[in-house]
């Protein structure tokens, strides 16, 4: 009785529940902090919220059918998921796709990542209480909508590959006005840096928070910025090529300290990296078929797979199993970057105050559709 | 009528007596601690009431210092109750009866 | 007239929020209760040609003290009353008859003495060079009461010190 | 009586009815200033230009439902939002808007003590309304506010003190007064004072970078989360009537009241004839709108920070400045 007595008295802990509707968790997630006044001793990380069974589900949709449902995980960010899976099957299926297509891919999964990177530069922004970068950085994605827009009719899942290449050639004129969005967004990034960069309350809110060394960070399994943030060269695009990565010139941002402002200089580095791998794209686009030679019905022969490609978030895995004799998968599997990364916030939450997990959350960049799948 | 000094010091003493009973008959440390205040202001009002009626404003320079002592009361005060709380759980005057836990 | 009318106003609001202050059930409200007994003395002080006292209460008091004791009292987050718990030999009756009888004798010298004092005792006030309540109050500070002002600020300093000695858990 | 009490009444009532207003107003105008910060337009639905927004929202609060929690502590629930607003209400008394005592509701000797006193009743409306809606977000930022406003009430009390010292009064229009004397705003001469002024108010009104009590992406909202309808709105009146009175301190301390710029140069003589509230109202704005302008910009403080701030780089220097406005006062 005593010592439960001891507890239930215990005046210096407090146990919060953040979200699941919580504004600042992205979604669904929901943390149940343990406060020692406002320092949090200790987080449970409870996901699940918007699971929609999609690995399940795939596996009794024929494999072009898939695509659609691999739009669903990363929603912010439908293009990469579709360029993840459809290179996954061609490996399976050891397709060749049309250089053509391989360009326009990487134009568009780069286009993906600077959207992407908009809407992660917004929320974290807003997170940390600066608004009006949140409206920027939501204006210029805009712009990326409108661009898929044009190119697949879709703004936000967009469905916009096929296995063996992709499903349509480019609007003429598109490439015009790809070039002109990248001249638009090399002068933003500017804008964005001008905001925050230098912007001494939020030096000090990023500097020093949530530090994670490189070991830590391969040990926790982190992925992306928030790996290469700890100063470890890690990038699919490099490391294992794929699309038309090989042929394009460009550097992989790498941070030292590992704090939540490195990793938002990695991202915004970014930005000009991938503006730059589009210029390179766009100039040197081959011209040719876009949809490779591929059977109208899709019967991999049996075996199995894994492909991994470098997604926004970090490292976006897929793991198929075919066997052979049905027009579905026997076995679906991803390797979710957000899923992965989520698993790096206790460590980097505790210790730090309620005001810091928000601005924790933000750096490693979840999205629930794809942690919960 | 008119209200005379008189009429404060009744007002006063009954405040103060009103203060005298929280502290005789609450249990709550914090409440005797505000009953306390009670009796501190009760002793102002009279020593203001007075200084207006001896045009001397002395009695104005007493509650500046009463004031600064009720501050200095209560920051201490509740520093003692804020650390008996977190060793006793308890802000019960009657459990308060050893001078060492 | 008016003074009147505004001495009893105040003075049943005082005493019927003091009332409140020591029988309210739960602390939060005694603390409410304890602010509006502070600004009602506040607006006493006003009436009696106090401003620097009646702005320095509120200030002080209201602003100061109080938010000090509701802090406290959101701390100690209570499970149970203290009121539960009652030490037999305590004797709550008899400290009310007592503070009763200390009324009446307050109450009694009070008559005793007005029925009296026919002396207008006028101490003339020591001759300050300052015009106005506020400049008057900061002349007897700085002149005659000096020594007692810095030895509250001593005392003001020793308690501030004392605070987070013993606020602070591991020192 | 019709001098001590009918025309006080009526300048009262002008006053409040002007206030509710001009709060009214205030919040159109962050919306589209904040709105122009960031390249949209703000509210363009109700009226020309959105203008009659300001009248749609008090509206709309006040037909919402106003729910009260189940283990609300009913009373004091009530109570907070009542709290917050009179004192934000009541100083507006012994701000002078203009030369004439037409513009001022009453000039107390210690009009400036008076202000900061009763500012400081207001943070009992935020404590208690974390600690009444009995959940545990409006409570952290409860406690929280209480930290914040005691502390920042120190900085620029403490801050108040210098200007006191340059100009020799506690009364507002005696504030003013000797600024037309001497020729110089008080701002010129005490800049420090100034900008500290400027900080400590916009963290006592609770206004980013230092919103704390209020953020929404860390306590959703704050003390105010568990309230709806006119219940809340009465907190947001409370909160922007301190933003205007905050502007009026520091121009009433700071920027020469309702005096035109330069009051001693006999050229710009011309300008007298633009009447004195003009000159209050238009300084005024460029508070607010700086106030709107910095949440626009910038990102806020973590608490620990802004404590930090307060405790360790304001209130020092604000010492120092009070003792340096002294020992100048002395010399001179």
């Amino acid at each position: 009785m005593a010592t439960e007595s001891a507890a239930m008295f215990d005046t210096d802990e407090l146990v919060l529940n953040m979200g699941p509707q919580h504004p600042s968790t992205h979604g669904v997630l929901r943390l149940v902090l343990r406060l020692d006044g406002e320092r949090v001793k200790d987080v449970d990380v409870v996901m699940g919220y918007v699971h929609r069974g999609i690995e399940k589900l795939s596996e009794n949709r024929d494999w072009t059918q898939i695509i659609l449902l691999t739009d669903r995980m990363d929603y912010v960010a439908a293009a990469t998921n579709n360029l993840g899976y459809c290179e996954t099957v061609e490996k399976l299926m050891e397709v060749e796709v049309p250089r053509r297509a391989r360009y326009i891919r990487t134009i568009l999964a780069e286009l993906q990542r600077i959207a992407s990177h908009c809407l992660w530069l917004g929320t974290h922004a807003m997170d940390i209480g600066a608004m009006t970068v949140f409206l920027y950085a939501f204006r210029e994605r805009e712009l990326i909508l409108d661009l898929f827009e044009e190119y697949c009719g879709a703004r936000l899942t967009y469905n916009s590959m096929r296995i063996g290449g992709l499903p349509l050639d480019l609007p003429s004129g598109w490439d015009d006005k790809a070039r002109a969005f990248c001249d638009i967004m090399d002068s933003k990034v500017a804008e964005y840096e001008e905001l925050l960069t230098n912007n001494r309350i939020w030096l000090e809110r990023t500097r020093g928070i949530g530090v994670i060394s490189g070991a830590d960070a391969i040990a926790l399994g982190l992925c992306g910025p928030p790996l290469r943030g700890s100063a470890v060269n890690r990038d699919v695009r490099k490391d294992e090529p794929y699309a038309a990565y090989d042929e394009f010139d460009f550097d992989i941002p790498i941070g030292t300290r590992g704090d939540t402002y490195d990793r938002y200089l990695i991202r915004l580095e970014e930005f000009r990296q991938s503006i730059r791998i589009i210029r390179q794209a766009l100039d040197g686009l081959p011209e040719g078929p876009v949809m490779g030679k591929v059977p109208r019905l899709l019967k991999p022969k049996a075996g199995e797979t894994y492909h991994a490609i470098e997604s926004p978030k970090g490292e976006l895995g897929y793991f198929i199993v075919s066997d052979g004799r049905a027009t579905n998968p026997y076995r679906f599997r991803v390797r979710p970057p957000s899923f992965c990364n989520l698993q790096g916030l206790r460590p980097l939450v505790i210790g730090h105050l309620v005001a810091d997990v928000v601005a924790l959350i933000g750096t490693i960049d979840v999205v629930l559709g794809e942690v919960d799948r | 009528m008119e209200i005379t000094p008189a009429h404060y010091t009744v007002l006063s003493a009954a405040l103060f007596t009103i203060g005298v009973i929280g502290v005789l008959v609450r249990r709550n440390i914090i409440i005797i601690f505000m009953a306390i205040e009670l009796m501190l202001n009760a002793v102002n009002i009279n020593l203001v009431a007075h200084a207006q009626q001896v045009e001397n404003l002395v009695g104005q320079v007493f509650v500046v210092f009463v004031i600064a002592v009720a501050a200095a009361e209560a920051a201490v005060g509740l520093g003692i109750i804020l650390a008996f709380y977190r060793n006793k759980e308890t802000v019960n005057i009657d459990e308060m009866n050893v001078m060492r836990w | 007239m008016a003074e009147t009318i505004v001495f009893y106003t105040l003075s049943v609001l005082i005493l019927g929020l003091a009332i409140l202050v020591v029988t309210a059930k739960n602390a939060v409200h005694s603390v409410v209760a304890l602010v509006m007994t502070f600004l009602c003395v506040a607006a006493l002080y006003v009436v009696l040609e106090a401003e620097f006292l009646a702005v320095i209460q509120i200030l002080v008091y209201a602003g100061g003290i109080v938010v000090l004791y509701l802090f406290v009292v959101m701390l100690v987050n209570l499970g149970r009353s203290p009121e539960e718990h009652q030490d037999p030999r305590r004797l709550s009756v008899f400290g009310l008859g007592l503070a009763g009888a200390m009324l009446l004798e307050v109450a009694g010298i009070v008559v005793y003495s007005y029925n009296r004092s026919a002396s207008t005792v006028t101490a003339p006030a020591a001759a300050s060079p300052v015009q106005g309540n506020t400049q008057e109050l900061g002349w007897l500070l700085y002149t005659d009461y000096l020594i007692p002002f810095e030895l509250a600020s001593v005392l003001l300093l020793v308690a501030m010190v004392g605070a987070i000695v013993l606020a602070k858990r591991d020192l | 009586m019709l001098d001590t009490v009918f025309w006080p009444l009526v300048k009262i009532v002008v006053l409040l009815n002007a206030v509710m207003i001009s709060v009214t107003f205030m919040t159109l105008l962050e919306r589209k200033v904040i709105a122009w910060a960031q390249s949209r337009l703000g509210p363009m639905r109700v009226g020309p230009y959105g203008v009659l927004q300001a009248f749609a929202d008090p509206i709309k609060l006040m037909t919402k439902e106003d729910i009260t929690p189940a283990n609300a502590d009913k009373m004091m629930f009530t109570l907070a939002p009542i709290l917050s607003l009179v004192p934000a209400f009541v100083v507006f008394a012994v701000i002078p808007f203009g030369d004439d005592p037409l513009y001022y509701v009453a000039d107390i000797n210690v009009g400036l003590l008076f202000l900061i006193s009763v500012t400081s009743i207001g943070v009992y409306g935020i404590i208690l309304a974390g600690w009444a809606s009995n959940s545990k977000y409006p409570l952290l930022a409860g406690l929280r506010a209480s930290a914040q406003l005691i502390s920042y009430e120190i900085a620029v009390t403490m801050t108040l003190v210098s200007v006191i010292l340059t100009a020799g009064t506690l009364s507002m229009v005696e504030i003013v007064e000797a600024q037309r004397e001497t020729g110089w705003w008080i701002g010129f001469i005490q800049p420090v004072a100034f900008v500290l002024v400027l900080i400590g108010g916009l963290a006592e009104t609770n206004r980013a970078p230092f919103d704390m009590p209020e953020a929404e992406q860390e306590l959703t909202g704050g003390f105010h989360t568990e309230y709806s309808g006119m219940r809340f709105g009465l907190f947001f009146l409370a909160e922007y009537a301190n933003m205007i009175v905050i502007s009026a301190v520091v121009v009433v301390l700071f920027w020469g009241g309702w005096l035109r710029p330069f009051p001693s140069v006999g050229a710009l003589a011309l300008l007298d004839y633009i009447p004195s509230w003009i000159w209050m109202f238009s300084k005024m704005f460029l508070v607010l709108y700086l106030f709107i302008w910095i949440r626009a910009t910038l990102p806020r403080y973590r608490y620990d920070q802004l404590m930090r701030i307060g405790w360790k780089v304001l209130i020092p220097i604000a010492i120092a400045n009070v003792v340096i406005t002294a020992v100048v006062k002395v010399l001179l």
